[in-house]
């Protein structure tokens, strides 16, 4: 089993690193054909992401594509394409905040409602996908796409101070959460506050990876992903499989908002940030669906956004990063397949060789076997 | 007992799954409609839902979803999925405004096709050569689209006069033509608002005023792709690769090579889609003109079976309800609900005659919500007015995605020679 | 490496026949020969000229013409389109495509209906399908790939009578088959591989199948003979007026199951004889409960299952070999050990409560890996990186340890190589020693007789006819297969049988 | 490591007058032919006048608070004075950042909810303007429909839709008022999308509206192209889009515009902190200070008596108090 752990080292680890060494090769032959010096700009966001205030930046940030993500990746995982994080976690912040500015309770039980109606809310947006896909075989890429929009206009409607939002002066808000419904950060001084969030975003990240790899409903889950026939032959009921995953998907994808309604800005308004879930959509495939691939993926992402911010300020376009993004989703997706070519022709060179080598050796047993089957 | 072969199937043949509806029985559903529309625009009094202009606009406003969607046809008929239209309608506008504020609106329009197209060479490179996850390289592809176009921009349009980094100059327009006599004619009578009269020539008028020659080319690109994809060898041979790829390679035809074709060709269209928003939508670039319309692409192409006359009629629906809530969309919307309210009744019968009790329930249901909501306001709410395509859009899946079907190696990776 | 040092000369006009146990490599001889992949070393000479084929479209141009061993038929589209594919400069893809068609079918009573879609055509249709692309394409040497398996034996005469045809007009033929009788019956000539290499080349008139499967094997051949019965009065299935119906959008419902009833009994084969598409693949389902019957009962030691879904069947005590092991057996990218744990994810040694328990799961792998034989190198490899045989010992190793009462074996030996087809033969007949029930549904014939207590056969979604399988033969068996026979069926000859 | 505060340049800060003007825009940011334009061409004309330095830098997409807070940050540590937020979108973001950097003056436009000591509220009186454009429109349809076309519907156009419909109404109440927006936030495309405005122009114009009012930014560039087609008149937004290079085609349908003098206050803040007396506290830029206003520089609008004088009593009538406009439809 030693030769395999080293071939599995070299796997995962293959990937990724041929993927950035491509991704930045790439990028600066874009940016030496438009006359620009091809390392500095990595030099100005290293340097600029050395500072502690940006670093918590880049923590917060990863947090909330780390919750995306985690939507995205539980449908992957069961071959359902969940486009509609976006809008399951819009309309779920939307509401959450609304319950949460409209009553009063001790602390941790007003966060723990808020989040609770969150969750609620995301799964019953992601459920309709869910269920007029198990009832009608509507595709969830068309449903779900449909769905972010029309969350849009819920939202839109719900937010009216006709309906239950406050008009605050050029804004539109929910109305802000009592601070018994905030979650606490983490101060660190002049660097600024790391999201208490993060920590359940980690503990998101470690239960995603239990409840898959460890549980019989993940057995379950992933079988159905990699084979639907085949799990439905072993007794996993798919329709079912497939409306509790997209619900799952639906309250992961509630939480999404959470960091930033609970953490920073206590209200959601016009301007709370939206197109996280499509975000979402490129970290997971960049993690390969893999807790900790994700975390590094958002990690990457948020670190590519923020740290961009000083390009600017340096007489360089931001817009590289967005390149390079796009650059680092191809290369990690063209090496991991590559990659993994390799090794599954690896693999079955082995099973080959050492099968050759046991017949081999086994040549004259191989006949006495033969003959007491037959007799 | 010899002769098994001379005889017929020994087991009885599946009964056809697949036929079709005529040209009359369709000419009969599309007259049925008309007249419901018709009966509730009289009753309602918004004759807008079928006045010229309403249809001439939701014409213009479907084009560029229907190129989308042709170009999803287009890939996903020889088995790559495209969800990577966004991103090559983006390089669609961006490349079609760069050359045609140079060099002409022509220009624009080829050199707009050659941009999209090279985004269906990127993912081409990437699903079929290197076989990664089809969805995959499309995200990525959307991704760099959006980062490339605005890091060209500030090279490009920002220093051309009247431009800046997020929008081109004006670029010369299209000709548009009318229909002399025809248009005018027909405007006339839609403006008369008789019953059925009124609203087909509503339907006609809005087909033949103000007509960009490229909305034509686009109209004709939807029956040239049923052709070439339907009646020629070279269309056989890019659906074999995506129907069954191995059995296509076993007769010789090279796979690799129709998967780079058609999903070239899918970002052309995706790519004249872009040169239409960006020459006759509107006259400019303009960062994120394309707005998510790839992605309603793909969803009008899913809508019409994989086929190019449904996917138009997909295309068609967007058009149609987007143009109705860009139209004074209260007072339409409000009467749609009428004619949803209708059509579930009549859903509800079917699905009674057809002994599905519980989809007729559900129908019934929604169609009374529907209907108390008609009678309960005058106007839709301008928050729904805007979602109301992507309701409809869900509401006729909900009632018809049992009956659709994709080519049935799409989304597979195929490698050459790998075959059982 | 799949083949090495293959000598084989085929001389114009004649019936020439390949033979090999599963696994061989006469496939992969076959799809060199036919441009589809290409040879490391060696030469390939076509009419004393040599050639090399970078595609099939060359040796299409030479001449060559294949039916593969698995269909390559496009289902979605019509048997003009699969016809005219890559050939569209002959004929055109309209009206002279279709007359050609017409005429090629009427020349060799082909029976084809250009315009039928290829899903709704039956496996022989499907068949003859595949012939008339290579003759349309004008094809002077015809490579078929195991043509045989899946044709009941009135087929497989018409088929050899096509072939004789074919050989009478100057055309050759290699085909390719492990069915000793037949290869005697049909060929001129016969070369036999093992290994990946010919070791014999031999004509049908100084061989007898003996010589020739020992040849092949390197071995005696197995035979699927069951010895003495061991057939109780304990009935463990019972299924009664079992129906179902397939609801079409067009044309509403269609019956696919119509009535079926029959018991097993504890230590009991049955043996369901039938062409593929009569409905056997509707009653696994409905058996293992991944489909809901309209009417009847399925009753397991007793008990009334019908409305059990499938996990609940499973536990209860229902064992399953899938026809199609790939789609409905395995993960083929998920390690050995996981799939292990398919099928069984709520039964010990898996699971604990909710929890996975991976390493009982893994370590009862290693137990099955090694009383079953399945030669791999671990069982962290993936599943998909064996050959057939293995798998399919796999997954019989997996079914026989949570001891069933009931066992739907579907096609146990498809696909397998001699060695492991005798194993799970033997594993099916000691478990049935101990009391298990079986229901055998094969295409071999031999094998259904050889391994079934009782036999039935199905057609049309009812059963028909059965049979004692220590006096049928599988002429009779077929006959009743194609629908010309029913009721019970005695012996050979014996068509008849009263009419239901 | 160190913030990003402490590392660089801290003493700049301390230095006084520091490097010039900041710019922060919101969403559309530079380019939008809109207020985020007019809003750099103040910080250009600054620069020049002042002699001083400037930066003026762009958000990403989809960023939170956050992001906002550091940007303003980094360009007040870098020594900027004044940093403007360009947008209410900034309300939050600048009363955290303007705590760290008391020195330093914070622009804000567009919203007074958040106060501070060293925050300038520049906040202009759109629905007076637009009350001034809805009498204009009164007067000068034939037709008895007017129309209005708002790129997103947020409370800020709301406010142009109200002193429009308000001005149209006080005019003449038989005249009726189409109104008409493109999205729903936060799909912010109804600002940056011609194609749209086009034909929503167009569906008024077909609703026989003969002068149209729009509130859609770049978007309003499809309107005025669709009025312009039909001879009808259109009444531009924020700056005076008669005079824009790129409307020059269009420019004799453009009957007027409501200006809303961006450009102005950016100027004047910047004025104010270079002459050492920064502005704090609301600045309103209404009718009264010029802040809005009504455009005349179409010469067949100003040779339009009649309605010159209408305007000129309506805005009489708001200046002293007599005519209050609603802010809300
Ligand atoms: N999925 C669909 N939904 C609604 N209308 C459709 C759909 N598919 C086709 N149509 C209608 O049918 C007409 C013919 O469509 P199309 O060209 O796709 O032919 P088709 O459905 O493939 O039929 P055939 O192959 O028999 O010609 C179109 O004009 C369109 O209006
Ligand atoms: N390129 C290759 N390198 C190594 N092994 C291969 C290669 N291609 C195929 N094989 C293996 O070689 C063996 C021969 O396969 P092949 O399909 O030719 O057998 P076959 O004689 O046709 O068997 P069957 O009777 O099952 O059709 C299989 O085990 C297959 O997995
Ligand atoms: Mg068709
Ligand atoms: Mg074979």
């Amino acid at each position: 089993m030693k030769k395999f752990d080293k071939d599995r080292l070299i796997l995962a680890l293959g990937g990724p690193v041929l993927a950035i060494v491509v991704a930045v090769a790439l990028t600066s032959v874009v940016l030496v054909a438009s006359g620009r010096s091809p390392v500095q700009p990595y030099a100005l966001m290293f340097e600029y992401a050395m500072h502690s205030d940006i670093q918590v930046l880049i923590v917060n940030q990863a947090a909330t594509y780390y919750l995306a993500a985690l939507a995205v990746a539980i449908g992957f995982r069961m071959n359902l394409f969940n486009i509609g994080v976006d809008g399951q976690y819009r309309l779920a912040a939307m509401v959450a905040a609304l319950v949460g500015a409209s009553v009063a309770l001790p602390g941790p039980l007003h966060v723990l409602l808020i989040l609770v109606v969150a969750m609620l809310v995301g799964a019953f947006w992601a459920g309709i996908a869910g269920i007029l896909k198990t009832t009608r075989g509507v595709s969830e890429v068309v449903s779900t796409i449909m769905l972010n929009s029309i969350a849009t206009s819920v939202v839109a409607y719900l937010i009216l101070p006709a309906q239950f939002g406050e008009q605050r002066g050029n804004n539109l808000t929910t109305g802000e959460i009592p601070e018994s419904g905030w979650f606490p950060g983490i101060d660190l001084g002049p660097a600024g506050e790391v999201y208490g969030f993060v920590v359940v975003a980690a503990l998101c990240g470690v239960l995603y990876w239990l409840v898959l790899n460890r549980t019989r409903f993940g057995f379950d889950l992933r079988a159905t992903g990699a084979s639907e026939s085949a799990a439905i032959a072993s007794g996993v009921d798919a329709k079912r499989m497939i409306l509790t995953s997209m619900l799952i998907s639906g309250a992961v994808a509630g939480l999404t908002g959470m960091p930033i309604l609970l953490g920073d800005s206590h209200t959601y308004s016009l301007d709370f940030p939206a197109g996280l879930g499509f975000t979402g959509i490129t970290i997971a495939l960049l993690g390969r669906n893999h807790p900790v691939g994700i975390a590094l993926g958002a990690l990457l992402i948020a670190f590519l956004d923020k740290a961009s911010a000083t390009l600017d300020y340096n007489g360089y376009e931001k817009e590289i990063a967005t390149i390079m993004q796009g650059l680092i989703v191809m290369a990690v997706v063209i090496s991991y397949e590559a990659v993994r070519r390799y090794g599954l022709r690896r693999q079955q060179q082995k099973v080959g060789e050492e099968l050759a080598a046991e017949a081999a050796a086994a040549d004259g047993t191989d006949q006495k076997t033969r003959k007491e089957v037959s007799a | 007992m010899s002769t098994v072969l001379t005889k017929p199937a020994a087991q009885q043949p599946k009964p056809t799954a697949r036929r079709r509806l005529t040209l009359a029985e369709w000419m009969l559903v599309v007259a049925g409609i008309l007249l419901l529309v018709s009966a509730v625009r009289l009753i309602t009094g918004a004759h807008g839902i079928t006045s010229v202009g309403q249809t001439s606009t939701a014409l213009r406003l479907a084009v560029p979803i229907g190129l989308a969607a042709l170009g999803g046809l287009w890939a996903e008929r020889a088995g790559v999925i495209n969800i990577g239209l966004e991103g090559m309608l983006i390089l669609g506008t961006w490349f079609g405004a760069w050359a045609g504020v140079q060099w002409g609106p022509w220009t624009g329009v080829v050199v707009g096709i050659l941009g999209g197209a090279l985004g269906g060479l990127l993912h081409a490179i990437a699903t079929v050569t290197f076989g990664v996850n089809h969805i995959v390289s499309g995200v990525a592809i959307n991704i760099l689209a959006v980062g490339a176009t605005r890091y060209l921009s500030s090279f490009t349009f920002e220093e051309m006069e009247g431009g800046t980094s997020k929008q081109s100059p004006p670029i010369e327009s299209i000709t548009q033509i009318t229909v002399p006599g025809l248009s005018d004619a027909m405007r006339d009578l839609n403006d008369k608002h008789w019953f059925l009269v009124s609203d087909v020539a509503g339907l006609v008028g809005g087909l033949v005023t103000n007509l960009s020659l490229l909305t034509i080319l686009a109209v004709v690109m939807v029956p040239l792709s049923r052709w070439v994809l339907w009646n020629t060898g070279f269309g056989l041979r890019l659906r074999s690769c995506g129907e069954n790829p191995l059995a296509a390679e076993t007769l010789g035809v090279n796979v690799y090579k129709y998967k780079y074709i058609a999903v070239m060709i899918s970002g052309g269209f995706a790519g004249l889609g872009g040169v239409f928003l960006a020459e006759v939508a509107s006259n400019i670039y303009q960062e994120g003109q394309t707005g998510g319309r790839g992605y309603i692409g793909l969803a009008a192409m899913i809508f019409g079976n994989w086929m190019p006359g449904g996917l138009a009629l997909g295309a068609g629906l967007f058009g149609y309800t987007d143009s109705l809530n860009l139209r004074g969309g209260g007072q339409n919307v409000h009467a749609l609900l009428l004619l949803l309210a209708i059509l579930l009744v009549l859903a509800t019968a079917w699905a009674t005659y057809r002994r599905k009790f519980l989809t007729a329930a559900v129908a019934a249901v929604s169609g009374l919500v529907l209907f108390v909501w008609y009678l309960s306001v005058d106007e839709v709410p301008s928050q729904f007015v805007t979602a109301a395509p992507y309701v409809a859009t869900l509401l006729v899946l909900a009632m018809s995605a049992q009956r659709l079907r994709a080519p049935k190696a799409v989304g597979k990776s195929y490698r050459k020679g790998e075959g059982a | 490496m799949a083949n090495h040092d293959i000598h084989l000369s085929v001389r114009k006009g004649t019936v020439h026949a390949i033979v090999g146990e599963n696994g061989a490599g006469k496939s992969t001889l076959m799809k060199i020969l036919y441009g589809m992949q290409k040879p490391d070393e060696g030469t390939i000479a076509v009419d004393g000229r040599e050639v090399s084929f970078s595609d099939p479209g060359d040796a299409i141009d030479r001449g060559i013409g294949m039916v593969h061993q698995h269909f390559m038929l496009a289902d979605n589209l019509t048997v003009l389109e699969n016809t005219v594919l890559g050939s569209e400069k002959l004929y055109g893809i309209g009206a002279r495509a279709r007359a050609r068609i017409k005429e090629i079918s009427d020349t060799y009573g082909l029976g084809i209906r250009p315009d039928a879609y290829v899903e709704d055509l039956g496996v022989a249709d499907r068949q003859r399908v595949e012939i008339l692309k290579v003759l349309y394409r004008g094809a002077r040497t015809l490579i078929l790939d195991e043509p045989t398996a899946v044709l009941v034996p009135q087929e497989v005469d018409a088929l050899f009578d096509n072939l004789r045809e074919l050989k009478a007009e100057g055309l050759t033929v290699i085909f390719i088959s492990h069915k000793l009788g037949e290869v005697l019956s049909v060929a001129d000539d016969i070369t036999v591989i093992r290994r990946g290499t010919t070791v014999a080349s031999v004509k049908p008139s100084e061989v007898t199948a003996k010589q020739l499967a020992e040849l092949m094997v390197g071995a005696e051949l197995p035979s699927p003979e069951t010895r003495e019965s061991t057939v109780t009065d304990t009935p463990v299935l019972e299924v009664k007026g079992l129906t179902l119906t397939e609801n079409d959008v067009v044309d509403g419902a269609r019956t696919v199951l119509d009535d079926i009833t029959f018991t097993i009994h504890e230590g009991e084969v049955l043996g369901l004889a039938g062409v593929e598409g009569n409905g056997q693949t509707e009653l696994i389902d409905a058996l293992i409960g991944t489909r809901r019957p309209d009417g009847g009962t399925i009753a397991l030691g007793g008990e009334d299952i019908t409305s059990w879904p499938t996990r609940k069947r499973r536990e209860g005590g229902v064992g399953y070999i899938p026809e199609d092991r790939h789609r409905h057996g395995l993960l083929l990218e998920a390690p050995l050990w996981e799939n292990r744990i398919l099928g069984h994810v709520t039964e010990a040694p898996n699971s604990k409560g909710v929890w996975l328990d991976i390493k009982a799961a893994r370590s009862d792998t290693e137990r099955i890996v090694d009383a079953y034989d399945v030669r791999t190198p671990g069982i962290d490899v993936t599943v998909g990186s064996l050959s057939g045989g293995n798998q399919q010992k796999l997954i019989v190793g997996r079914e026989m340890s949570h001891n069933p009462r009931f066992l739907i074996a579907a096609h146990p030996t498809r696909g397998v190589d001699v060695g492991a087809q005798a194993q799970i033969w033997d594993q099916i007949r000691a478990a049935r020693r101990e009391g298990l029930a079986v229901l055998l549904i094969s295409a071999d014939l031999d094998e259904l007789i050889g391994l079934s207590d009782t036999l039935r056969v199905m057609y049309r979604g009812r059963l028909v006819a059965d049979a004692d399988p220590a006096t049928i033969t599988p002429e009779a068996l077929g006959s009743a297969m194609t629908g010309a026979a029913s009721g019970h069926l005695e012996d050979e000859g014996q068509d008849g049988g009263e009419d239901r | 490591g160190s913030t990003s505060t402490e590392s660089s340049s801290s003493s700049s800060e301390s230095s006084g007058k520091g490097k010039g003007i900041a710019l922060a825009y919101d969403v559309g940011g530079r380019g939008d032919q809109s207020f985020n334009d007019a809003a750099y061409a103040g910080f250009e004309k600054a620069r020049k006048d002042f002699g001083i330095g400037g930066e003026d830098v762009e958000p990403s997409d989809g960023e939170s608070d956050a992001d906002k807070v550091q940007r303003l940050t980094d360009l007040a540590r870098q020594g900027y004075n004044p940093v403007i937020g360009v947008g209410f979108a900034y309300a939050p973001a600048i009363k955290e950042a303007a705590e760290k950097f008391p020195k330093t003056t914070f622009g804000l436009i567009d919203d007074e909810t958040v106060k501070g000591d060293n925050i300038a509220n520049l906040v202009f009186s759109e629905e007076q303007g637009s009350y001034l454009a809805g009498v204009a429109a009164a007067k000068a349809t034939k037709s008895k429909v007017v129309g209005f076309v708002g790129g997103v519907e947020v409370p800020l156009i709301k406010k142009f839709e109200a002193g429009f419909v308000q001005g149209v109404k006080d005019t003449d109440p038989s005249v009726e008022v189409k109104t008409q927006y493109l999205t729903q936030p936060p799909d912010m495309g109804g600002f940056s999308k011609p194609d749209l405005g086009k034909e929503a122009a167009r569906g008024q114009l077909d609703a026989d509206a003969d002068v149209l009012y729009h509130a859609a930014g770049l978007a309003g560039q499809g309107v005025i192209e669709a009025v312009a087609a039909k001879d009808k008149w259109v009444i531009g937004v924020d700056s005076d889009q008669y005079k824009q290079k790129t409307l020059d085609k269009y420019k004799d349908s453009i009957l007027t515009s409501m200006t809303k003098d961006v450009s102005g206050a950016v100027y004047n803040l910047v004025k104010s902190v270079h002459e050492g007396e920064p502005k704090t506290g609301v600045v309103r830029f209404d009718l009264k200070s010029d802040g809005v206003g009504l455009s005349d520089s179409n010469p067949a609008f100003a040779k339009m008596t009649e309605i010159q004088d209408a305007v000129k009593k309506a805005r009489e009538g708001i200046v002293n108090g007599d005519i209050k406009v609603d802010t809300t439809p």
